[in-house]
């Protein structure tokens, strides 16, 4: 079962890497990559300062894998990876990459947004938004 | 016994993140409900997983010894 | 008027600063990133070794201009970068970079692929394949 | 006296990448009919343009001293 969490922010170096492993494979003509970033949303006047991830792990990777597959059977795909957070994660952090390479570009959006929103939907991690003055609120995906 | 895991608000609630239970031959909607009212989650919104599998039959489901239950409030990854 | 031009391939560590330098904008909640990479393909039994791209440069700035403001009329964006090669680039480099970042997730996908598809029809640039024996053969975008 | 840049495949064929050419008074669709055969484009595709915006229809247009005439092949960027 292929690794998806990171503890903490992902950091633009870990992100940079991923590209550059992906210049030796020269059937690949597209890349797409989708990145969250933690918002300084502001809800009744308090302010998001970073958002803090748990998750049923075990069971996390289970879905990623079958997220993976089934990615590979609808789309026309040459690799794809999933990374997110755990922990605290401040605003500006990056806690949500998705990497999708193929021979063309045709697919590649598509294919990235329709992995994301299997991640937010299907796979099982919990964000608590934790503002400025420490108060926090379990976040909710729309 | 079994293994049961709490997450999010449903640990928050539970103010524990797992805990093992003898659950006999009880019926698992029987557990289900016992856990519900123990840690008052009737306001809360969850799935159940049983074996890291979502269950959305109960009725059909017996637990054995070992399983691993959990009680999973809405997915905010991303 | 911005810059679009690098010289040769645009390295792994240009994209993650320019993902680094977006992480103290706060208002950000997703970014999509498109990279083509040159493919290693095919003609007559013939293998790409490169893509030698020039461009009418002045006007090539005027164009990118015009497609970043039409880009913020259509979609609802915080920014958004548009990088291409210039000069010789070996299969596996990437030649073409585009960088959106929005709020929200919703309309990232969209831009990008717009973006993409604008600067390969509208941006008067030129890539001419060379193969492994030295022969070339002008680039046709599909 | 215009200037006429040359890009691409086009570039190729007549060998250079620029030029200034003396018109006078002449129409514009007939400079470009001089250009095409002493080049022998015809065979080739391509847009014109002037002062880097593509021009569609030739006849309104008068070339004026110092203006930049491009001949540009199918753009293939990305």
């Amino acid at each position: 079962m292929k690794k998806i969490f990171l503890e903490g922010a992902i950091p633009s170096e870990f992100i940079a890497d991923s590209i550059a492993k992906h210049q030796s494979k020269h059937s690949i003509g597209a890349h797409n990559i989708f990145l969250g970033q933690v918002r300084a949303d502001e809800v009744d006047g308090k302010k998001v300062s970073a958002i803090e991830f748990t998750a049923y792990e075990e069971m996390a990777l289970e879905k990623a894998h079958e997220i993976r597959e089934a990615a590979f059977e609808k789309f026309d795909l040459t690799c794809l990876h999933i990374y997110h957070s755990l922990g605290n994660v401040a605003v500006g952090g990056v806690c949500i990459f998705v990497f999708v390479s193929a021979p063309r570009r045709k697919q590649v959006y598509e294919a990235t947004e329709w992995l994301v929103n299997q991640v937010k939907t299907e796979v099982p991690i919990f964000g608590k938004e934790i503002f400025e003055n420490e108060e926090s609120q379990w976040k909710v995906n729309s | 016994m079994i293994q049961v895991k709490y997450f999010g608000m449903i640990a928050e609630a539970t103010s524990k993140e797992e805990e093992k239970i003898d659950v006999g031959e009880k019926p698992f909607s029987e557990i289900l409900s016992e856990i519900s009212s123990k840690y008052q989650l009737g306001d809360l919104s969850y799935q159940v997983a049983v074996n890291k599998k979502l269950v959305s039959d109960f009725s059909k489901l017996q637990l054995e010894e070992g399983d691993e239950v959990a009680f999973l409030p809405p997915f905010s990854g991303g």
